[in-house]
């Protein structure tokens, strides 16, 4: 067939292939005037704090012309305006220092999200159904105002709570403001992963009520118990830098780093030595350690009293030699010796603790010991040690939540009438005797100010939704992950998308027409509430992203705070469930892109396949390989998941990176309503954990829990990999 | 006598086409029907993305390719063998040929389609020609000749072009002939297609000329057809692909199934059109023996390849291999095994049981099992490339299916309406056969005495 | 005879029920399965999929309809006239990819008194008043499909002349498409000419 | 001088943290496939992170690898390719022209990295995600194959600032997403014509090595392989 034919033929083919793809034509919009002459195809960049955790990263937003639709006075059009397109690390923030992790980069995400609620909402249907229909501002806000004044008329300001994610710097000062000025008391502040045992053990250890800044970069040894510092602990970004800085920054110097736990986290994928040890028992071997080098002499002089804190210190630790620690832990005493020595002569050497060790009831001594054991190795308030972050705001102590629901449950009267809800999701992110649903329920008004429906602001009777970070005014003051004084505040790098109103304004505005006005009165707006607080410097700040004092500072940590306190002994873990019922013990992990479940709405993070499993978009449970080859359990199949507190069905991977009594599975999964991409994918870990707490800080120890494990199903396929299903490759050079 | 003969054989071979009966209109609406869902399964295909086949990461290529090589494969049989029958004067073929070489012309217009029909975009096939600016704005770039695709389509189309003009040339006497019985429209079409043959010697001079030129040519256009079409696979350093034995190992193959085929089309053929004294056991004899000789050469084309793989033990190599002799493939591996090698033996090998039947029975073993071949020639390799991370899986989904069922059936019509419109045995050459040889016409004899037995 | 005759009429329905199934397999496959949703405002999703047979036909074939503008902007006037520089409308232009179309309250900043009467700059006045933006419609760009990141700013700095590209808009009132930006015709043969990369890379990513 | 582009990926730095992937998405208008296509295999990830076990319990070692496409010298991909839509550019990129990408998937195929991606179906964006598109970048439709490209949008508009400023690129200046957001430093970037630049002197490193080096494609992708740990006590 000659050249003419083929291309009629094709043409009709092409013709054909489209044929169908008729359907309505393009709606002609409105075109509205944009409010900023922007240039389009120029980026310009703009700084941002990166809000998805309390690391606080410094971001800088790259902000170009776009066309959006959008509502104007009812009508639907197009406009011009400046949308964020890229989020990157600030290069001059002191705690990222221009990079951003996993999560951040898909922080974008969150503002873009197709199901972010666009304005206000009043509650439409029963409660808990999340039916809502939209109302205006004015209605909603009158709503709210309405329900504070009928409180305080009625002189019941104190049944008024403020539950939110843990807030920082003037946000913070903000809501305790016009809480205490209304006579409300402080803010619940709710994390489902939360690290206030550490935070209470660095109290009492170093005086210092906050997390650790961990010098990696300058360190030469590094033991982590269970801290999953390179994924999603304290500061990750801070701490990734530092890795490298530890791996490869120094010529002819590489540090060595060891990994203690029970099943290997992406940070313990990278350890030279991965230790799995008994859960619980981190602490022991820590202290373990400690007998070897005060036993053997290589205490260097000078070190810190950290060891006040552990009973039996000053006599030498004696209950811990090796072969007791063995017992305990499992870990073989030659081992412990040899880590020992290792780690006294490798200065400077640090330990790091937190994430499950921390996550059982004798979770206070685990911190304990290991800050003693950095204590004793001097590491503490050292180049390559642990630091502190100078004058960052110590977090308050709040209620922790579950108290809150006990005495809403109990009491006749609920002690809150009115739940203001800032982005805090415990209903999820309780264990299911808590009964924090049930508690909430009993509430007669909830508001909430957050940008999804979820599990918990579906039992809202009233949404403001919050402007995302990149639309408003946002601040931060981070906890660690710098030696700097560092105050972070960035202005809105876009016009809000929807009709949303940023959190604070929202409060001052309602503080302002209040009937019994608030006294004394709020500034008229955040933004002129950051002003005041940065001073002179603020222009200078909200360019640059932040006030950092230029040079790093090292704070001398001040002698142990605490030393009135007793002493703690080590007492073993009390599990939930008996070990002849319950054989395995049951380890959730913060999930590399989902972190607590918090994230688990961003698609680009469902998508990412986990680094060690290589699953998506699903939950999966990880057992030891041999363990599962002995119960005839292959990859994929369905089991069950038993504790004491209910049952979960998920698909399992053998893994050789686990120990046997161990089963792990991620948190994030297993939301209820969590937005289109998160609503009824995968199961939740934490509707299976017991209710079995820390004593001291009366925080959830979420690693307490025993299971059994029984094959319902093969091949189930609820599980999706990226590729390299099965886990033994061997790379190639 | 000879001239009875000779009226007979036009009558007999004529009858197809000037009698019509329900069945060809029931048969024609059928596979019409079948065509035409594979081809708006395709527009399916085109309207909504490849996404609808079972092609993934990492296997980029499943059913639409493997369909594709079989195809090809098909259309070996025809051509290449009436040509080296032609050559080497073997008189037994002359029933043979033309339903040998139409089979290879139908084969090759669908095989053709498949590359387009794999393609993601596929109206812009036409990048395949080397067209010249400014005559037609094809961006100032030409194809790549360095592509094994681009060779391949001109191959295609070289084949595709000779194999007509090989099919048409001794069709033009017979022409003449139709010509010449009927009235009409028929009379000019025919009239047409006869290009004004009156049978004069110079014209049959010409004729055995050209055929003649055009047999010497052809023999190593089909060769390097497929030797093309297995250089898709042997230039890319795929686990397995990558290997020198492709090129010939395909060549066999292709003639393997391709001789398959034209074994059941002549078996049905006889039947449908009550042509049994003109295709005669003895033609399923000696074609038996051909296939057998492929079957044998194939399976040591198989043993060669396997075994140097295996012996090699070459780490990117062996994961392919073991997926495909012990792994998931290897259920689909061995019933290929055994329909191209352990079914065929018997059927082929001993005599006795070399009948029709028999060889009808081998040849559907072989066209099963090559296809197979194909298939796991294709998606093993792709599923276990060099980095174990990124191994894969394919299983292809019904629009796939469809239109492999649509090309089967587009075959079947094809040859339906060629048998309808032409004589599907070449008038003229068994006429020749009758006069020329002597030997032959008692041959011919011989033969119908046989025939009454069968 | 006779047998022509019977053999001709089952023929002809066989030939109708072919179209029959010809219309009815296409339509069905073509109505199957996951369809792209076509783009604007009514989709709730964003697809580069062509939004209708016609838009695809029309690329295929490199159609375009010109462009038909909501105002008669005249073009002469303001350059040749009023003598304003193409920039000062099109700031993007020598600052980076996008040439920039004006808005409305660019017009208005000087027909606020400016001729402000005439009935065209009454109908400017009108959209401003109403808080709507002008509906230009683009006269040049390159589809999608294309697949081009054009850069203005390297061409003016190139002293690529606004002429070579968009034809000489001081004589037309209202601009229209003069100019054919064929890639081989067009784009590359200037690129030939001035040694510029003539690389797929250059515009295509 | 013309530039040659080259990357040098640190292992022992690597933590596999992924912020590189999400990066690359974000950039480069990768689309979300969704749970039911990625269950196909058909995620698309420019950038992924192997991971590699080896051992049984408890001598478990685990092993990062970020794998991208190596922009071959001698690239599997482009001979292959019947339309020149994947060719190689003088500054070394492999480029994959999608205008010029009719879908036959062959590259696909020949590339044993496997990091080429095609577009099964037309990509999705859920409104108002699509407002996050880079603009500098097109989003490819249905039909075609697409693969990293070394961020060239990034690379051609730093070569156009430079041309203006009449100046040369600075070492470093350029970084595609994966590298500016890296967050251990593991992945660098830049000329490896220039043989003071960082890339260069990694590339040189004793610890490099390329990906499948074996395969003779001569990739400008370095590999600079995990330590292991010496025990100073017990030798």
């Amino acid at each position: 067939m000659d050249r003419r034919n083929f291309i009629k033929v094709t043409a009709v083919t092409g013709a054909s292939a489209t044929l169908a793809s008729c359907g309505s034509p393009e709606l002609h919009l409105a075109r509205f005037i944009p409010e900023e002459e922007l240039i389009p195809g120029i980026a310009t960049w703009k700084p941002s704090i990166c809000p998805l955790c309390s690391a606080g990263c410094g971001m800088i937003v790259r902000v170009m012309q776009g066309e959006a639709e959008v509502v104007r006075n009812g009508e639907k059009g197009l406009i011009q305006m400046g949308l964020a397109k890229k989020l990157e690390g600030n290069p001059a923030h002191p705690v990222n220092q221009g990079k951003l992790c996993v999560r951040g980069q898909a922080a974008i995400q969150v503002t873009y999200h197709p199901d972010r609620i666009t304005g206000p909402l009043k509650r439409s249907g029963e409660r808990g159904a999340a039916q809502f229909q939209p109302i205006s501002w004015d209605q909603a806000l009158a709503e709210l105002k309405s329900q504070l004044d009928t409180l305080a008329s009625a002189n019941d300001q104190k049944s008024v709570a403020f539950l939110t994610k843990p807030l920082r710097g003037q946000r913070h000062t903000l809501v305790s403001q016009f809480l205490s000025r209304f006579g409300a008391p402080a803010p619940i502040e709710f994390e489902a992963l939360g690290d206030r045992v550490l935070r209470r053990a660095n109290a009492r250890s170093f005086g210092r009520e906050q997390l650790p800044t961990v010098d990696l970069g300058r360190s030469r040894y590094v033991i982590a118990f269970g801290a999953d510092f390179l994924g999603t602990w304290n500061s990750p970004v801070t701490q990734n830098i530092g890795y490298g800085e530890m791996r490869q920054g120094h010529p002819g110097i590489r540090a060595k780093f060891v990994q203690v736990e029970p099943r290997m986290s992406q940070t313990g994928a990278n350890a030279d030595e991965w230790v799995p040890v008994k859960p619980g028992t981190e602490g022991v071997l820590a202290l373990g350690l400690a007998h070897v080098i005060i036993k053997s002499g290589l205490r260097p002089a000078g070190s810190s009293r950290a060891g006040a804190q552990i009973e039996g210190w000053s006599a030498g630790l004696v209950s811990y030699s090796p072969a007791d620690v063995e017992k305990i832990t499992g870990v073989k005493a030659t081992r412990i010796e040899r880590l020992a020595k290792e780690f006294a002569q490798t200065a400077p050497a640090v330990a790091i603790v937190g994430g499950a060790p921390l996550a059982h009831t004798n979770g206070m001594f685990t911190a304990l010991a290991v800050n003693a054991l950095n204590g004793l190795v001097g590491s503490v308030g050292q180049p390559g040690g642990i630091l502190f972050t100078p004058n960052a705001v110590p977090a308050q102590p709040s209620p922790s939540i579950d108290k809150v629901a006990a005495d809403l449950i109990t009491a006749p009267k609920p002690p809150v009438q009115l739940l203001l809800l800032n982005d805090a999701n415990p209903v999820f992110g309780t264990p299911p005797a808590w009964r924090v649903k049930e508690a909430l329920s009993k509430i007669p008004f909830i508001v909430s100010f957050g940008h999804f429906i979820d599990e918990t602001s579906a039992l809202a009777d009233l949404i403001l939704p919050d402007h995302s970070f990149l639309e408003s005014w946002v601040d931060h003051v981070p906890e660690s992950g710098t030696t700097m004084t560092v105050a972070s505040v960035a202005p809105p790098a876009m016009k809000p998308l929807h009709q949303t109103r940023s959190m604070p304004d929202v409060l001052l505005e309602v503080s302002r027409s209040l009937a019994r006005p608030l006294t004394p009165t709020l500034p008229q707006s955040y933004e002129e509430m950051l002003q005041s607080a940065f001073g002179d410097d603020f222009s200078n700040a909200q360019q640059q992203g932040g006030r950092w004092s230029d040079s790093p500072q090292r704070e001398a940590v001040p002698p142990v705070a605490a030393a009135n306190q007793r002493a703690v002994a080590y007492t073993d873990p009390q599990f939930d469930g008996s070990a002849a019922e319950y054989p395995f013990h049951f380890v959730p992990f913060a999930s590399l892109t989902l972190l607590d479940g918090s994230l688990a709405h961003l698609p680009w993070l469902q998508e990412m396949p986990d680094p060690i499993s290589t699953a998506m978009w699903s939950s999966w449970v990880e057992i030891n390989s041999q363990k599962a080859a002995e119960m005839g359990i292959v990859q994929g199949d369905l089991l069950e998941i038993a504790s004491s507190q209910g049952t979960l069905r998920v698909p399992a991977i053998p893994s050789p990176a686990i120990a046997p009594d161990v089963i792990a599975m991620p948190f994030g999964q297993g939301h209820q309503t969590f937005t289109r991409f998160a609503t009824g994918r995968g199961v939740n870990p934490i509707s299976i954990l017991a209710a079995k707490q820390e004593p001291e800080t009366g925080s959830l120890a979420w690693a307490a829990t025993r299971v059994k494990v029984t094959k319902v199903g093969s091949k189930s396929g609820p599980i999706l990999f990226a590729r390299g299903m099965e886990l033994e490759h061997r790379p190639h050079r | 006598m000879t001239r009875a003969t000779a009226n007979r054989i036009t009558e007999d071979l004529l009858r197809p086409l000037l009698q019509t009966t329900w069945k060809f209109y029931a048969g024609v609406t059928v596979l019409g029907i079948m065509v035409l869902i594979g081809l708006s399964t395709w527009a399916y295909q085109m309207y909504n993305g490849l996404g609808v086949t079972g092609d993934n990461w990492p296997v980029f290529w499943g059913f639409h390719e493997t369909n594709f090589v079989f195809w090809i494969g098909i259309s070996h049989a025809g051509t290449l063998i009436s040509a080296i029958l032609r050559m080497v004067n073997a008189t037994w073929r002359r029933p043979v040929t033309r339903c040998a070489e139409a089979i290879t012309a139908f084969a090759l217009m669908i095989g053709a389609l498949f590359p387009l029909i794999h393609l993601g975009r596929p109206w812009y096939a036409w990048w395949l020609f080397p067209i010249p600016w400014p005559l037609f704005d094809s961006r100032g770039l030409w194809p790549n000749y360095r592509s094994p695709l681009t060779w391949d389509f001109f191959a295609i189309n070289t084949y595709l072009t000779s194999s007509l003009l090989f099919l048409f040339l001794p069709m033009i006497p017979d022409f003449a002939v139709i010509r010449d019985r009927t009235v009409g429209l028929r009379r000019k079409i025919y009239g047409l297609l006869a290009l004004g043959w009156e049978g004069t010697p110079k014209q049959w001079h010409r004729l055995e000329s050209a055929m003649h030129i055009m047999a010497i040519a052809i023999i190593p256009v089909a060769v390097s057809v497929h030797t093309i079409v297995s250089f898709d696979f042997s230039m890319a350093m795929v686990p397995m692909w990558h290997s020198t034995i492709f090129g010939p190992y395909f060549v066999a193959g292709a003639i393997f199934s391709g001789i398959a085929a034209l074994l059941i089309a002549m078996a049905i053929l006889r039947k449908v059109l009550h042509i049994e004294q003109y295709l005669q056991p003895i033609h399923f004899q000696n074609l038996g023996k051909l296939l057998f000789t492929m079957s044998l050469l194939w399976g040591y084309f198989v043993f060669n390849e396997r075994l140097t793989t295996w012996y090699g033990n070459a780490p990117h190599e062996i994961p392919a291999l073991t997926a495909t002799q012990s792994g998931e493939y290897a259920p689909l591996f061995w019933t290929m095994v055994f329909c191209n090698f352990i079914l065929p033996f018997p059927f082929l090998a001993i005599r006795k049981l070399r009948t029709i039947t028999g060889t009808v029975i081998a040849s559907c073993g072989v066209v099963v099992g090559m296809w197979l071949e194909r298939y796991l020639i294709i998606v093993p390799s792709l599923a276990h490339k060099q980095l174990e991370y990124s191994w894969g899986t394919y299983s292809p989904r019904w629009p796939e299916i469809t239109i492999f069922a649509g090309s089967i059936a587009a075959m079947v019509l094809l040859y339906t309406l060629f048998s309808k419109f032409v004589p599907i045995i070449s008038i003229w050459e068994l006429k020749v056969g009758e006069h020329k040889e002597i030997k032959a016409a008692e041959a011919v004899q011989a033969a119908e005495a046989a025939g009454e037995l069968v | 005879m006779k047998r022509e005759q019977n053999g001709k009429s089952p023929f002809k329905w066989v030939l109708m029920l072919f179209a029959a199934v010809v219309v009815a397999g296409i339509s069905w496959g073509l109505s199957q399965g996951t369809a792209p949703t076509p783009q604007g405002s009514a989709s709730p999703v964003f697809t580069p999929a062509h939004s209708s047979v016609g838009v695809a036909f029309k690329h295929f074939f490199g159609i375009r309809p010109e462009p038909v503008q909501p105002l008669a902007y005249t073009h002469t006037v303001h350059v040749v006239k009023v003598k304003m520089e193409c920039t000062s409308c099109h700031e993007g232009a020598d600052k980076g990819p996008v040439a920039m179309i004006p808005n409305v309250t660019k017009c208005m900043g000087c027909h606020e008194f400016m001729k402000a009467d005439t009935p065209v700059l009454q109908q400017l006045a009108e959209y401003q008043r109403k808080g709507l933006d002008i509906p230009w419609q683009r006269v040049y760009g390159f589809p999608e499909e294309s697949h081009v990141r054009f850069n203005h700013a390297p061409h003016i700095r190139a002293k690529v002349d606004c002429v070579t590209c968009h034809g000489d808009v001081s004589q037309m009132t209202v601009a229209e498409r003069v100019v054919d930006h064929s890639m081989r015709s067009f784009c590359m043969k200037c690129h030939f000419e001035r040694k510029v990369s003539n690389d797929c890379l250059t515009c295509h990513y | 001088m013309t530039h040659r582009w080259g990357m040098a990926v640190d292992l022992d730095r690597c933590t596999g943290c992924s912020a590189c992937v999400t990066a690359c998405h974000a950039e480069n208008n990768i689309p979300t496939v969704g749970p039911a296509e990625a269950a196909t295999g058909r995620a698309m990830h420019w950038l992924r992170i192997e991971r590699y076990v080896e051992g049984e319990f408890p001598d478990v070692q685990v092993k990062f690898r970020p794998v991208l496409c190596q922009q071959c010298d001698q690239a599997p991909c482009e001979p292959v390719c019947p339309t020149y839509a994947s060719h190689h550019t003088d500054e070394g990129l492999n480029a994959q022209v999608y205008n010029r990408c009719f879908g036959t998937r062959y590259c696909a195929n020949a590339c044993f990295y496997n990091v080429r991606f095609f577009n099964f179906y037309n990509p999705v964006w859920d409104k108002p995600l699509h407002l996050q598109l880079n603009p500098d970048v097109s989003v490819r439709e249905a039909g075609v194959m697409e693969k990293c490209t070394f961020c060239v949008q990034r690379i051609n508009a730093g070569k156009i600032d430079a041309k203006a400023e009449q100046r040369e690129l600075k070492d470093g200046e350029l970084k595609p997403a994966c590298v500016q957001t890296c967050t251990a430093n593991a992945l660098v970037f830049g000329d490896l014509n220039d043989p003071e630049s960082a890339v260069s002197r990694l590339s040189r490193s004793a610890r490099g090595s390329k990906l499948l080096e074996d395969m003779g494609a001569q990739p400008k992708i370095t590999y600079l392989q995990k330590e292991v740990w010496h025990d100073s006590s017990n030798g």
